[in-house]
Formats: C-alpha cells, sequence, structure tokens
C-alpha cells in the first residue's frame, strides 16, 4: 500500500522530501524512518528515508550531493557531523532546495534546525537520573561513543555541568573524565571494567551512545558491583528491557526517533508550502506541537521530546 | 643447548615473549592491577574473539594468503542464524545456533574457497571481494537491524562461566566465561590439525611452493577449499560467542576487525607471503594486542591519547622484533658446509 | 621382448602459439639409462612434464604399467612408479628437510595423519642412500642450490620407482656429487630401475648413458647408442652447428692490474685471499660447494663487504661497501641463481637488460627516453642473439638460456671494466653455452678483466688463462689450464683441506 | 609530435592489457544503462558535477596505494595521514588568517597551508617507508600502526572535535568550477594522475618502482637502491594521502580525525579492481583510474533509486570485482566450464 501512495504522490505538485540520517543498522534510524514513512503516507508527498551504508560524515556528504544532483525539494539531515555538512548543504541550499536538520544545533547551513530538546538540558536530565541513583554522592566518569562525536560530548558537558551546580557531593573522575566507547557494546564492556579496576571510587558513569548503557551494565554485573555502580545513559526500550528489569540501569533516556523523523519531515514540507516559521510552530508530533526557538538563536527550534523509561513502563512504547 | 638458544635468538615467539613481559610489568608498575587474578581473566575473556579469529586468519597466512572477510563471513552467518531463530520463538539449547552458524559459516567458508581455489588470483582480492559480498547481503538484503533480545539457549551460553576469579582487595569479581573453552578448542584442534595432518602439512607446502606442493601429490584445489571451508565455521564460531556474551546481536560490531587480526598474526611470526608461523607465535601476537588494546586506561593513558599509543606500542612491538630478527641473522654464520 | 616401463608415442603439445612438442615418440626399458638431449627450448622439460602428468598432451598417448593415457595426473604417474626430479626441484623452502623428503610418502600412503617419527626414520633413511650428510630440520630454502638438489634426488629415490626422470639434475652439483649421482644410477639399473635423465654437460651425458634421444624444436632428431655419436656429432644432432674445443689464450694482458685483493675474507666464509686481475684476463675461480667462492665473489661485489683486507682497483684501494660502490667501480656480477638474483620474470626482456644503467636514459629534466632504452634493449638482444620476437615480452617467456644471456646483456650494458660471473652457463645448453663462452673471450679480448666462478671443470680449464682453486675457504692453489688436467684440478678443489700447505 | 608520441603508447597499453579492456566495457555498459535507465539524470550536468567533487577523494587516495602496491606493500595509512595533514593545515589557516583576517592575508595562509600540508604528508610516507625499508618491520604492520598513530595524533591536536573556521579564501578557492563547470577536486585529481602517469611511465623512478616489486633481491644485484626506492614511493603515497586531506578540507570546510574511515579498504578495493598484483611488480594506471570511476559511477547511480538502500553498494562493488576475476579467468582458458572439470583421465 505505501507503494501505492508514492506512485499516486508522484503527480505533478507532489513535494520529493528526503530524510537523511547518520546510518541505518542502528535501531535508532530504523525507528525513524517509521516516523518518515508514516509522514509520506499521511501527506501523500514522495518522501523518503536515505543513509549512508555506515555512520561516516564522508559517505553522508556523498548522500547529500546526489540528492541534490537529482534536484529533491527538501532534504532532512541528521548530521553525523555539522561542521563536515556545511559545505554540502550549503550547496544545497544554493541550489533552491529545503535544507533542514535534526541534533544539529551548530549547524549553520541549515533554514532550521529542530531539537527534541536542549542538548545541555539533555545531559543534565541523564545526569539527575545518575545522581537519584548514586544517592548524590560518589564519584563517576562520563562516557562517549567517540571524542569527535559532537552531540555526545555536549550531552556530557551539560551532565558535568549540571552536576556542578546541583550535586556538591559528587565528583568527577579527574584521571579519565571522558572515556570512549567506540559505538561498541564490547568496547564499552572492556572499559568499564579497567575503569572499574583502576579507580574503584567511580561509582556511576554518565553513558551517551546507545551502546553504552547496555555494555556499562554487563561490567557492573560481572565485576560484582550490582547496586553499587549505576550507569545512565541514552538507550531504546527493547534492547535495553532485560538490563532495567534486572535492575542494572534506573533509567535510561531517550526521544522517540520516529517523532523526529516525522518531525523533520513536516517542518520542510510547511516550508515548502510556504508557511511562516515562528515560535509555537506544531509539527504535528507529541512534543513537536509547540516549538520554540532557543535561546539567541533564529534556527534552532527546541520541543520538549524527551521520555524516560524505566523497568515499569519499558513494555508500554512498542520500539 | 647452544642449539637451543641459537634457535630461540632466531624465533619471533621468542622476543614477542620478551615484549608482552616487557608490557607487562610496565602495566604492572603504573597500575598495580595487572598481575591481579581478575584482570588476568578479563584479559583472557577478551582474547577469546580476536583470538579465534587469529586462527583463522593464521591458517590462510600459512596457506599464502590473506583473508579480510572473515569479520564480514561471521556476521553475516550469526546475523542470518539469530533472525531465523528469534523469528522463530526459539527457546532451547545453545546446541542448534552453535549447529547453525557452523552450517551456514560453512556455506559461506565455500563460497570463499570456491573462489580461491578455482581461480589464480591472490586471496586478498578475493575476499575483499567476498568480505563486501557478505556484508551487502547482511545489510541490503537482510537489512540487518539490531537484535536485542537473543534467543535464551545463546544469553544462557554468553553467561555462563568457568570459575569466578576475585581480586582480594578490591573485591571484584570478574568471570571466566565458558566461551573460553571454544578458544582452548579451536587452538587446540588447529594446533592438530597443522602439525599432524597432511591437510596441515599440506598448507604449510602451498604456503611455501604451490606448483610443488601439486607436483607432490597434494590436492592443492581441495586442500584451499576446504582450508576456507574451515575458516568459515572458526570465523562463524567467534562470531556467535562475541553475540553471545555481548547478549545482543549488533551487525555490525565485528566488522573493521580484520586488519588488527591480521596484524597480530603477522606479529606472532607467521609470513604474509606463505608458508611460515607457528600458533604460539599466534596466540602471542593476538595477546600483545589485546593487552594493549585493554590497558590504556589501567596505564592511565588519556583517551585523547590511545590512538597515538596505540599506535606507537605496534610499531615499537613489531620494530623490535624485526630488529632482532635481522640482527640475529645476520649474526648466525654464512652457510659454511664442506 | 622387453616391455617398456613408459613409452609415449606421437606426443603432441602446444602452448599459446608455440609448439612445444612435435610427435615425439619416446620409448624406455626396465633399468635403461636413456638421455634426452637438446637445445634449451627445444621441449625436454615439457616432455618430462606430459610423463609426469603436469601437463595434459595435446595429442599422443602414454603407456604406462601396460595401460594407455590420453593423459595422465602426478598421483597417477606417481602411483604408475614415475619420479621426476624437476629443474627447479620442486621443494618447499619453508619446510625441514626431513619433511620435504617424508612427506611424498605420507601422502602417497594416503594417511590423514602424519608421524613426525616415521618422516624422521623415513628422511634418515632417504639421505643415507645417496651418502649425503645434513641437518634433518634446518629448512630447506636456507640449503644452497646444490643441497636443494640433493635433498631432490633423494626424495625421488626414496620410492619404489620404476622410472626416474632427472631434469638436469647435476647443474649445481661438483664433480664428487655427480660421481655419487652415478653410483645411486647405476645401483637402481641393477634393481631394475631405469632413469630417463637431462643434462647439458656432455661429459657426464656420455659417462653415464647407455641411449640418446636428441631432440630440437619439438621433434625427435635420432635415437641412438652413445658408441654412433661422439661429442661432435652429439653437439651438431642438437644444435645443427658444429663447434671446436680449444683454450683460451688472452691476447693482450695488461701490465698494471685492474683488480687486487690483500688478505681479503669474510668471517666463517674465507680468508686471506690475495688475487690479481689483468685487463684481457679471464681468471677461474673454482671449488667446492661451500669453498667460500661465492662469499668471495659477493664481497667483490659489495653485496656482503668483507670484513678484512684490501680490495684494490687500478691500484688504488677502494672501498666496497655495497653493490653500488661496486657498480661505480666498474664491477658487474653475474648471480649464482639467475631466477632469484638475477632477474625480474614478469617484467619486459629491454628493461631487465637496461635497468643497471636506467639512469643514464634520464634526460637533464628527468624523463626518462623509453625509446633510447628500448634501442639499448633491442641492441642486446641482437648482440647476443637473445631468440625472442618481441623485446617487451616478459622474460618468464624464455627459456633458461636465453634468460641467462639478459642477465649478462644487463652487466655489459653497463661498460664493465670487471664482470665476475658466477656459474655462467648452469642450466644452459652446449649451443648456448658455446656462445657465452664466445661473448667471454670477445669481451676479454676487449680489454674487459673477466672472473668465472664455476665448478665446471672443463669450463674452467678451457675459457680462463689462470684458475685459482678454492677450498675450505683458501686458495689453495693458482694453476696455468693448459698444463694442467681436469682431474688434477678436481682433486686441489677436493682435498682434505690440512693436507695441502696452501699460503697462510 | 610529442604528444602523437605520447598517445601512441597510451593507446597500446590500453588495448594490450585485457584487464583495462574489461574495466572500460564495463564501464560503457554502466553509462548506457545509466543512460536509458535514468535519462534525466544522466543528462544533467549536476550529476557529473557531484562525482567529480566525490571521487578525488579516495581516488587520491587510492593513487598512492597503488604505487606503494606495485612494489608489493601496502599503505593502510593513507586515511591517517589525510585527515592529520588537513588538520595540521587547518590549525595553520587559521592561526595565520583568524576570523577577520583581509583577504591577502587569506590567501597567504591557503598557500602556506597548502604547502605545510604536502610537506606533512611526505614526512609521513618517509616515516612508513623508513620503517619499512631499514626497519624490516612489513609493510602491512607499519601502516597499520602508523594509521593508529597520525589518527592518535589527529585526536590530540584536535581533542576530537572537528578543525573549523577555515579562512574563507580556502573555500573559494576550491569551490571554483574552472570554466564554469570543472569543480576544482578533479582539477586536482585530474593534474595528480597525470604527475603520477609521468612518474610511472616517463620516469627512471617508475620503471625502479616495477622492477623492485616484481624482485626485490635482483633489484638488489643490479644496484637499484631499494631502500631508498621504498622510502621515496611512501612518501609519494603520503603526499597524495595530503592532497585527498586537502580536498576533504575544501569538501567539509572542516577537518576531523575520523573523516572517511570507510576509504581505507575502498582504496584498496579500487587498486585490486584495476589489476594491480597485490604480490607487486605489475599493474597499471589506467586500470585504477578505471576502477576508480567505476565504483563512483556504480554509486552515483545507486543513490538515483530511492527504494535501494546504500547497503547495497558494498555488495555491488564486491560483485563487480567478482565478476572481473571470473570474466579474466574465462578469456585466459577460453571456457570456463574447463574451470569447474574435473581434472584426471576421464576425458
Ligand atoms: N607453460 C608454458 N607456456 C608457454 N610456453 C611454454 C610452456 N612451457 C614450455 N613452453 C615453451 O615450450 C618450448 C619448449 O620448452 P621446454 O621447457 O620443454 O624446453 P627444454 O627442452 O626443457 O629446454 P631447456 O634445455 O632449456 O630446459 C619453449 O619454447 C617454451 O618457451
Ligand atoms: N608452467 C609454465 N608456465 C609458463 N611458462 C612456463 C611454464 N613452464 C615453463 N615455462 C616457460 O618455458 C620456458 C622453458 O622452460 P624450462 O623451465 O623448461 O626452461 P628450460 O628451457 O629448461 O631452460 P634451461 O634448460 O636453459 O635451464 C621458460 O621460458 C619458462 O618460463
Ligand atoms: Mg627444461
Ligand atoms: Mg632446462
Amino acid at each position: 500500500s505505501a507503494d501505492a501512495d508514492t506512485s499516486t504522490a508522484s503527480g505533478e505538485d507532489a513535494y520529493t522530501i528526503v530524510i537523511v540520517p547518520k546510518d541505518s543498522t542502528n535501531p535508532w534510524f530504523v525507528r525513524m524512518e517509521e516516523g518518515v514513512n508514516k509522514f509520506a503516507a499521511d501527506s501523500g508527498n514522495d518522501v523518503y528515508q536515505k543513509g549512508p551504508a555506515e555512520t561516516d560524515a564522508t559517505l553522508q556528504v556523498q548522500v547529500i550531493q546526489d540528492l541534490i544532483a537529482q534536484g529533491v525539494d527538501a532534504i532532512g539531515v541528521v548530521p553525523v557531523d555539522p561542521g563536515a555538512l556545511e559545505t554540502v548543504l550549503k550547496q544545497a541550499m544554493d541550489a533552491g532546495i529545503i535544507v533542514v536538520t535534526h541534533e544539529g544545533a551548530s549547524q549553520e547551513n541549515t533554514m532550521y534546525d529542530i531539537e527534541a530538546f536542549n542538548n545541555t538540558q539533555y545531559g543534565a536530565f541523564i545526569m539527575d537520573n545518575l545522581a537519584e541513583a548514586m544517592g548524590e554522592e560518589g564519584t563517576y566518569a562520563t562516557m562517549v561513543g567517540h571524542v569527535t562525536n559532537a552531540s555526545h560530548n555536549e550531552w556530557a558537558d551539560g551532565a558535568v555541568a549540571r552536576q556542578m551546580e546541583a550535586y556538591p557531593n559528587m565528583t568527577l573522575l579527574a584521571a579519565e573524565p571522558r572515556v570512549e566507547s567506540q559505538d561498541d557494546g564490547e568496547v564499552a564492556y572492556q572499559a568499564a571494567k579497567e575503569l572499574l579496576k583502576k579507580y574503584p571510587e567511580v561509582t556511576g558513569i554518565v553513558g551517551t551512545s546507545s551502546f553504552d548503557a547496555p555494555g556499562v551494565a554487563r561490567a557492573i554485573e560481572e565485576l560484582g558491583l550490582t547496586g553499587k555502580v549505576f550507569v545512565s545513559g541514552t538507550g531504546m526500550p527493547a534492547a535495553n528491557k532485560s538490563i532495567l528489569e534486572k535492575g542494572l540501569v534506573k533509567t535510561l533516556t531517550l526521544w522517540d526517533p520516529a517523532d523526529a523523523g516525522y518531525a523533520l519531515a513536516s517542518l520542510a514540507e510547511q516550508i515548502l508550502d510556504g508557511e511562516d516559521i515562528a515560535d509555537g510552530v506544531n509539527l504535528g508530533v507529541t512534543g513537536y506541537e509547540n516549538m520554540t526557538f532557543a535561546e539567541g538563536s533564529d534556527k534552532v527550534l527546541e520541543g520538549n521530546g524527551w521520555v524516560v523509561i524505566d523497568k515499569d513502563n519499558v513494555d508500554s512504547f512498542g520500539f | 643447548m647452544a642449539k637451543l638458544v641459537r634457535k630461540l635468538t632466531k624465533s619471533n615467539e621468542f622476543y614477542l615473549l620478551l615484549v608482552i613481559i616487557a608490557v607487562s610489568i610496565v602495566i604492572q608498575l603504573r597500575s598495580g592491577q595487572f598481575f591481579s587474578a581478575n584482570n588476568l581473566v578479563d584479559l583472557a575473556n577478551a582474547m577469546v574473539v580476536p583470538g579465534i579469529f587469529a586462527v583463522g586468519a593464521f591458517m590462510v597466512l600459512v596457506a599464502g594468503g590473506i583473508d579480510v572477510s572473515f569479520p564480514a563471513l561471521a556476521s553475516l552467518s550469526v546475523y542470518a542464524t539469530t533472525r531465523v531463530l528469534v523469528d522463530a520463538g526459539y527457546t532451547g539449547g545453545v546446541w542448534l545456533p552453535f549447529l547453525m552458524v557452523i552450517v551456514v559459516g560453512a556455506i559461506l567458508g565455500a563460497f570463499n574457497g570456491l573462489f580461491t581455489s578455482r581461480f589464480v588470483v591472490p586471496v586478498l582480492i578475493i575476499t575483499l571481494g567476498t568480505a563486501s559480498v557478505f556484508s551487502g547481503v547482511m545489510q541490503g538484503v537482510f537489512k540487518s537491524v539490531q537484535i536485542p533480545n537473543l534467543p535464551q539457549g545463546m544469553s544462557d551460553f554468553g553467561r555462563s562461566t568457568l570459575f569466578v576469579a576475585t581480586n582480594p582487595e578490591s573485591g571484584l569479581t570478574s568471570n571466566m566465561p565458558v566461551a573460553f573453552l571454544i578458544l582452548v578448542a579451536v587452538v587446540a584442534v588447529a594446533f592438530v590439525v597443522m602439525r599432524y595432518t597432511t591437510f596441515g602439512r599440506g598448507l604449510y607446502a602451498i604456503g611455501g611452493d604451490e606448483s610443488a606442493a601439486a607436483r607432490a601429490g597434494f590436492k592443492v584445489r581441495k586442500i584451499k577449499f576446504w582450508l576456507f571451508v574451515i575458516v568459515g565455521i572458526i570465523a562463524s564460531l567467534a562470531g556467535l560467542v562475541r553475540t553471545s556474551m555481548m547478549d545482543q546481536m549488533h551487525p555490525t560490531n565485528l566488522l573493521g576487525m580484520e586488519l588488527m587480526v591480521i596484524a597480530a598474526v603477522v606479529l606472532g611470526g607467521a609470513s604474509i607471503t606463505g608458508g611460515t608461523g607457528t600458533l604460539t607465535g599466534t596466540m602471542l601476537g593476538t595477546l600483545l594486542i589485546v593487552i594493549v588494546q585493554n590497558s590504556m586506561i589501567l596505564v592511565g593513558i588519556p583517551t585523547f591519547w590511545q590512538g597515538f599509543a596505540l599506535g606507537t606500542l605496534i610499531l615499537v612491538g613489531t620494530g623490535i622484533s624485526a630488529v632482532q630478527l635481522t640482527r640475529s641473522r645476520k649474526r648466525a654464520p654464512a652457510l659454511v658446509q664442506g | 621382448m622387453v616391455d617398456n616401463v613408459i613409452a609415449v608415442r606421437d606426443i603432441g603439445k602446444a602452448f599459446a602459439g608455440v609448439q612445444a612438442l612435435d610427435g615425439i615418440t619416446l620409448e624406455i626399458a626396465p633399468g635403461e639409462i636413456h638421455c634426452l638431449a637438446g637445445e634449451n627450448g627445444s621441449g625436454k622439460s615439457t616432455l618430462i612434464k606430459v610423463m609426469s602428468g603436469v601437463h595434459a598432451p595435446d595429442t599422443g598417448t602414454i603407456e604406462l604399467n601396460g595401460k594407455t593415457f590420453s593423459k595422465l595426473s602426478p598421483i597417477e604417474a606417481i602411483s604408475n612408479g614415475v619420479q621426476v626430479i624437476y629443474q627447479d626441484f620442486s621443494v618447499f623452502p619453508n619446510l625441514t628437510v626431513m619433511e620435504n623428503l617424508a612427506l611424498n610418502a605420507e601422502l602417497a600412503a594416503h594417511r590423514t595423519f602424519v608421524s613426525w617419527k616415521r618422516m624422521r626414520a623415513v628422511a634418515e633413511e632417504a639421505i643415507a642412500k645417496i651418502n649425503f650428510t645434513i641437518d634433518l630440520d634446518e629448512k630447506v630454502g636456507q640449503l644452497s642450490v646444490a643441497q636443494k638438489q640433493l635433498v631432490a634426488i633423494s626424495r625421488a629415490l626414496m620410492s619404489d620407482a620404476k622410472l626416474i626422470i632427472m631434469d638436469e639434475p647435476t647443474t649445481a652439483l661438483t664433480k664428487r656429487e655427480v660421481d655419487a649421482l652415478f653410483a645411486i644410477i647405476l645401483d637402481l639399473k641393477a634393481r631394475g630401475i631405469a632413469t630417463l635423465f637431462v643434462s647439458h654437460k656432455l661429459d657426464e651425458v656420455f659417462e653415464i648413458s647407455e641411449r640418446f634421444t636428441i631432440i630440437r624444436n619439438g621433434k625427435s632428431v635420432i635415437t641412438c647408442l652413445p658408441e654412433e655419436l661422439d661429442h661432435a656429432t652429439f653437439s651438431h644432432h642438437m644444435t645443427g652447428r658444429e663447434f671446436d674445443d680449444d683454450h683460451f689464450v688472452p691476447e693482450h694482458v695488461s701490465e698494471e692490474p685492474i683488480l687486487e685483493t690483500r688478505g681479503l675474507g669474510v668471517d666463517g666464509a674465507f680468508a686471506d685471499v690475495d688475487l690479481t686481475l689483468r685487463k684481457g684476463e679471464i681468471l677461474g675461480i673454482t671449488g667446492l660447494l661451500g669453498s667460500g667462492r661465492t662469499e668471495l665473489a659477493l664481497s667483490l661485489f659489495g653485496s656482503k663487504p668483507a670484513d678484512s683486507g684490501k680490495i684494490l682497483i687500478n691500484g688504488e684501494v677502494v672501498e666496497v661497501g655495497s653493490v653500488r660502490a661496486a657498480i661505480a667501480h666498474g664491477i658487474g656480477y653475474v648471480p649464482e641463481d639467475r631466477l632469484t638474483e638475477g632477474l625480474f620474470l614478469e617484467r619486459s626482456i629491454s628493461s631487465n637488460i637496461v635497468i643497471s644503467e636506467i639512469d643514464s636514459f634520464v634526460s637533464k629534466f628527468g624523463a626518462l627516453d623509453q625509446r633510447k632504452a628500448d634501442a639499448e634493449g633491442q641492441r642486446w638482444v641482437d648482440e647476443l642473439k637473445i631468440a625472442t620476437p618481441n623485446p617487451a615480452n616478459p622474460v618468464n617467456t624464455l627459456s633458461g638460456g636465453n634468460q641467462q644471456r639478459i642477465v649478462l646483456a644487463k652487466w655489459l650494458a653497463t661498460h664493465p671494466k670487471i664482470l665476475i660471473l658466477n656459474g655462467p652457463t648452469v642450466g644452459v645448453d652446449i649451443g648456448s653455452k658455446h656462445d657465452i663462452h664466445r661473448i667471454l673471450r670477445t669481451l676479454a679480448s676487449e680489454g674487459l678483466g673477466v672472473i668465472i666462478i664455476s665448478d665446471d671443470i672443463p669450463e674452467v680449464i678451457q675459457n680462463c688463462n689462470r684458475v685459482m682453486a678454492m677450498n675450505a675457504g683458501r686458495i689453495v692453489a693458482e694453476i696455468d689450464p693448459r698444463t694442467t688436467t681436469e682431474s688434477e684440478l678436481a682433486e686441489l678443489m677436493s682435498k682434505d683441506p690440512s693436507t695441502i700447505d696452501g699460503k697462510g | 609530435m610529442s604528444a602523437l608520441t605520447t598517445l601512441t603508447p597510451l593507446r597500446d597499453r590500453l588495448t594490450r592489457d585485457p584487464h583495462v579492456t574489461r574495466l572500460a566495457v564495463i564501464l560503457v555498459l554502466l553509462l548506457t544503462f545509466f543512460m536509458l535507465v535514468k535519462t534525466k539524470n544522466f543528462f544533467g550536468i549536476a550529476t557529473w558535477q557531484s562525482m567529480a567533487v566525490q571521487f578525488p577523494e579516495f581516488g587520491l587516495m587510492a593513487l598512492g596505494v597503488m604505487l606503494t602496491m606495485i612494489i608489493g606493500g601496502i599503505d593502510l595509512s593513507v586515511v591517517g595521514v589525510a585527515n592529520m595533514t588537513a588538520i595540521g593545515s587547518a590549525t595553520l589557516m587559521m592561526s595565520i588568517a583568524p576570523t577577520g583576517s583581509d583577504s591577502p592575508q587569506g590567501y597567504l595562509a591557503v598557500v602556506a597551508a597548502i604547502a605545510f600540508s604536502l610537506i606533512v604528508g611526505a614526512i609521513a610516507g618517509a616515516f612508513n617507508g623508513f620503517l619499512i625499508a631499514k626497519v624490516k618491520i612489513p609493510a602491512i604492520l607499519v601502516t597499520l600502526g602508523t594509521f593508529e598513530l597520525f589518527t592518535g595524533i589527529a585526536v590530540i591536536i584536535t581533542g576530537g572535535k572537528p578543525a573549523s573556521g577555515l579562512p574563507a579564501q580556502y573555500g573559494e578557492i576550491m569551490a571554483q568550477r574552472v570554466f564554469g563547470i570543472i569543480p576544482m577536486p578533479l582539477i586536482i585529481f585530474i593534474l595528480a594522475t597525470v604527475v603520477i602517469a609521468l612518474i610511472m611511465y616517463k620516469t627512471a623512478f617508475g620503471t625502479k618502482l616495477y622492477m623492485l616489486g616484481s624482485n626485490e633481491t635482483a633489484a638488489q644485484f643490479s644496484g637499484l637502491k631499494t631502500d631508498n626506492l621504498i622510502i621515496r614511493t611512501y612518501m609519494t603515497s603520503g603526499i597524495y594521502a595530503a592532497a585527498a586531506g586537502l580536498v576533504m578540507l575544501a569538501n567539509y570546510n572542516s577537518a576531523k580525525a575520523d573523516y572517511g574511515s570507510t576509504y581505507t579498504l575502498l582504496a584498496v578495493l579500487i587498486v585490486v579492481l584495476g589489476g594491480v598484483n597485490p604480490n607487486g611488480g605489475s599493474g597499471r594506471l589506467s586500470g585504477v583510474i578505471l576502477a576508480v570511476v567505476v565504483l563512483q559511477v556504480l554509486s552515483s547511480l545507486l543513490n538515483t533509486f530511492p527504494n535501494i538502500s546504500n547497503f547495497y553498494r558494498p555488495l555491488i562493488w564486491g560483485g563487480v570485482l567478482l565478476l572481473v576475476i571470473v570474466v579474466n579467468q574465462w578469456t585466459k582458458k577460453n571456457r570456463l566450464s574447463r574451470l569447474f572439470g574435473v581434472k584426471g583421465n576421464k576425458s
């Protein structure tokens, strides 16, 4: 039926809107595609998602370049790396293509960027969850996918800032403030084990990548530190059901990527329709119904789209 | 005795062992943790997957080829297995997943084997092609995504432990996974095959001189074909172990490991042109890389410096054995014989 | 009538464009010692490969053990009692002597598991058979060419062969080893085992063979008994040309030596070597394997610089610390093993020839004048009569004799003043051999200083005006070849060194 | 006259090497398919411009890898060199011409950065070459180690963040369209190809590379400075990788330690698809160039099909490589069936 939709929509006045995620194996973007497809069905436009085969800025640029060459109407991007995309997104806009981004607050060459939330606030929220688990005291470290990953580092920075202002009894591990999981559950596991062996004072780890929390949780369980050391971070419900249920992780945070995908496509369509984008714009999905510009910005639209999952509500999401 | 010393100083394994000992001592001095029981168990744990892969890479190197397809092969066979079992709601023991990855691994290995045995083209070229095909099939045809919940048997296997090592000081515990036995078994079987079977000696013979092997009556094509079937099985076992131990199927988790594994085997003294190398060297080479990769935080190397440190260590480690080896070969008396 | 151990009839075999064999028929009786002779590229090796199942013939049949085959597999050939010692030995350089010797037996017995104990026993027995001592645990790649050859020979002799085919088995053997091999062949004969033998050394051929088959351009020329031929007619059948044997007499020898060494030595290889070479001379250096002759050559060529002593060129002490230094001093070196040390097999003939002087075809702006380089290649191809349709073809399209000329051409192209040749005619047929000797003589008469290192005694006796014998790392004698017989020289080479009061 | 003499051997080479001919046939078939199925895209200049911006990045790396493979080695460090040098030159440019500088200052910065980048690339390559030739560590180990090392240096310099904020002049120069249509990266790639062609076929160095790759011992015995050759080869590869880094710096207007992480294997794939023997001694530039173009056209073509996931890209690349292997063998043996026939005396 989706096919039928596309074929009828490819008529004269249907728009071609392409959403370019960071990669496509990650369940995150698989979920995002569901939102994109839903928008395609709702709007009747030619809307689809096409990402690079691996999370790699250069590959993502190539996908966008090819889309420019094909003359699509709008591109919605989740940048692997905003800096790397500036040139190609500028080319796209110069070619008259509508460009919007998601998770790219620092992107200059975009018309609008939508954020499910503010990165610093999101980091703070992760910290709040970790602090609660740690009883607001103890030493912690932060873990990012790669030190080169911008949003992970912003979240981690936000988390540290939040601890500074709100949790005086907690300290950031000075020797290893930030470790890498290389977006790999096995590396997260090995690194966490090393960290906990070398620094017995560490009782909490701020995870950011969706691979972090499960990997760290495995290490905590194996080292016999369940209930003594805690991890928080981002993760999808289904992928983390078991660690939540075992109590290895109390809470994880996320926003529904399907909604973000829907909102991104919807924003692009509104711009194409010539609608005025202003504070309070409604992108048609929960959490994105009343978007406001971030402080001092006329590009970054923030919603309030994050959710907390714990062992009680983990089954209620359906993904 | 003198002969033994000469043999020792000519062997790559000897210098590698010295390097490993030196590195361990440095780590011990810097962290005080290296020789603790639970750290050693952690290293053994981290060694399982690269170790199993290394055995396969070693066998291919001996026969004179470089196989870069094993991570893709393992990913595809384990993904297919897990997907089918999860979709079928399989809740039984781990024997079926094992059986399935062995069968799928053997079939994919046979695909490699068909090409390598029938075409006079370096294995590196062929496996670059098949690796792309394998990962393309996994990601494109199977539309691979993470599988968060594994069949119960695989989860249980991944969690089962041989024993638990406790650090008396910190009270931390590390589990020696049952999967370590798979590494031991693979190494043991490979040792027997490589040393005591005509097939294994055939691999060495082919790596030494392929046409001489054919003239001597080795069935070169057949041996190459079965080599890749075996390597397919070995790689798939590694993949299944990794997936079970992670308790999740991440389709791309293994990809990109090939170069590090091959480097470990070459570090262990296997020649990239074939015919030489030992399993001992292979395991030592892998161990060195695993130690280095898993001791950065212990040693206190800041995250930003870890890539630099890893690169330096690879170069220093390989450099020491290379220099020593050239030296001892030069020192050895030239052919004097009456 | 005695059944043949093998008979091939009307064999034809073509390789992309080359008719390597054309209607060859050959029969070998049990216990017969049969010699297959022919120039380089006449098809001998190809015929052997057909008989041993490596190549399938295009036409013709092979009769073996009363069965007729249109083609064989290597295993079929082996199990029917055909054993081959290939020209390239077919050894495994990465395996030990023991395995090289014993693996075949394990394979032939269709074993799944090998036993190292059994293999050691088998290997010990094999080397005992031909009376040669060697470390069974040494890697074959570490052995000298001659030792490799002996390994290949002992391996072939192990099985229950009915026919042993030897493709140039004696190329790297010294007289003593050749004698030992002949004793073995005669012993085999006594046990009813036939031998098919390819060699380019005429003396040997006449010494051992009972019957000759001579082929030329892939066709049989004659099959006859040794009595029916002498050296000259034999050579004539092979090449269609006439040769005359004479001693080399230098036309003009300079007063001043061009090359001298004083007390030259390399630890563990040779010591106290004093030699003098003048322009116009051909100096022979001969010695057994391990006598230090190759190391001496390598140290003169800078590849294994001397540990002690001096080298003088034109009376001046020079440092020959590297190959490039040697070349700069006008020294050229034709190495022992042309395949591994001399040739770039997959590259073109002309680039092989010009490589050592390639920098001279570079213009001021750094551009290589390819046409000039090709012309130079073509010039040497013509000059040395290298048989090729096109100098752009890769070297591996040529046979051994022609390959050797390429190595020679490479050095002549650098206009050397001193040319050192290590085994210049190993594996080269009489025609080519003769041509190469002619070339060397001409070069000497043009004022070059030539050193031939060889254990082919007739070669040095005929082509050198002075010969030095090396034994156990020392020069033990210098002889005048016109007044010394081959056997005297052979004795000097092989005597127990302690009984000779040599220099130092 | 001179153009004629350079052209003739080129044509000779094209027709003499069947592998290259086959790649050319594949390309023609591919283009025909493209033209028929995606006519609109095929005739749009934008399609070609976007390709011309993309392939120089990995194409330049492949050219360097090609040289190292011709001498029987390999260079896995190209991506590390590219990122390290790009970061270095970005940092340099920003310090010479911080935001707000005037344009002469900016151009000076650009020139200095380009020179700096190529020099650092040469040094990095020479370091590889030194370890391979003098310390005698296998090339695969050396370059894997230096890949980690160079990437590590890039991470240390930037703390893992992108180096951005380049003077506008850099982007301006690199975004030039020569004759209004040809993108700068393509010009750089063509220039680099011409240079490498001259090196390979018009200098003694080129000939020596092939000889060295064919037989290292014989090369030594022929008086070639083998160590020096090896070092110079890796140096050239380093320079080409640095050039790729400069192109990436322009394409992304920033440099970062982990850009182009998929290019290592892609470059190797291109070189072997182009017909270079990984054991050294043979292979042609024309084959490698064709392989670059074939892969680029294939992937751009794929991107025009919304329904075909990018995951099919490796599948198709691998498929093309295997296909070429099969076809090569086929024509060598005349009949493929013989390949699968049983050897023995059953005929
Ligand atoms: N596999 C092959 N492919 C192409 N040509 C070949 C092949 N093998 C042999 N030839 C050609 O066949 C001819 C006969 O070669 P063969 O090796 O039998 O000569 P030969 O008599 O052994 O010479 P030599 O005395 O030099 O050993 C030569 O012209 C050779 O180039
Ligand atoms: N399997 C093969 N494939 C390709 N070429 C071959 C093959 N076997 C032999 N040749 C070629 O055939 C020619 C003759 O081969 P062969 O090894 O018999 O040399 P040869 O003629 O015996 O040399 P010589 O007697 O001078 O040592 C050589 O040029 C060799 O490269
Ligand atoms: Mg021959
Ligand atoms: Mg011969």
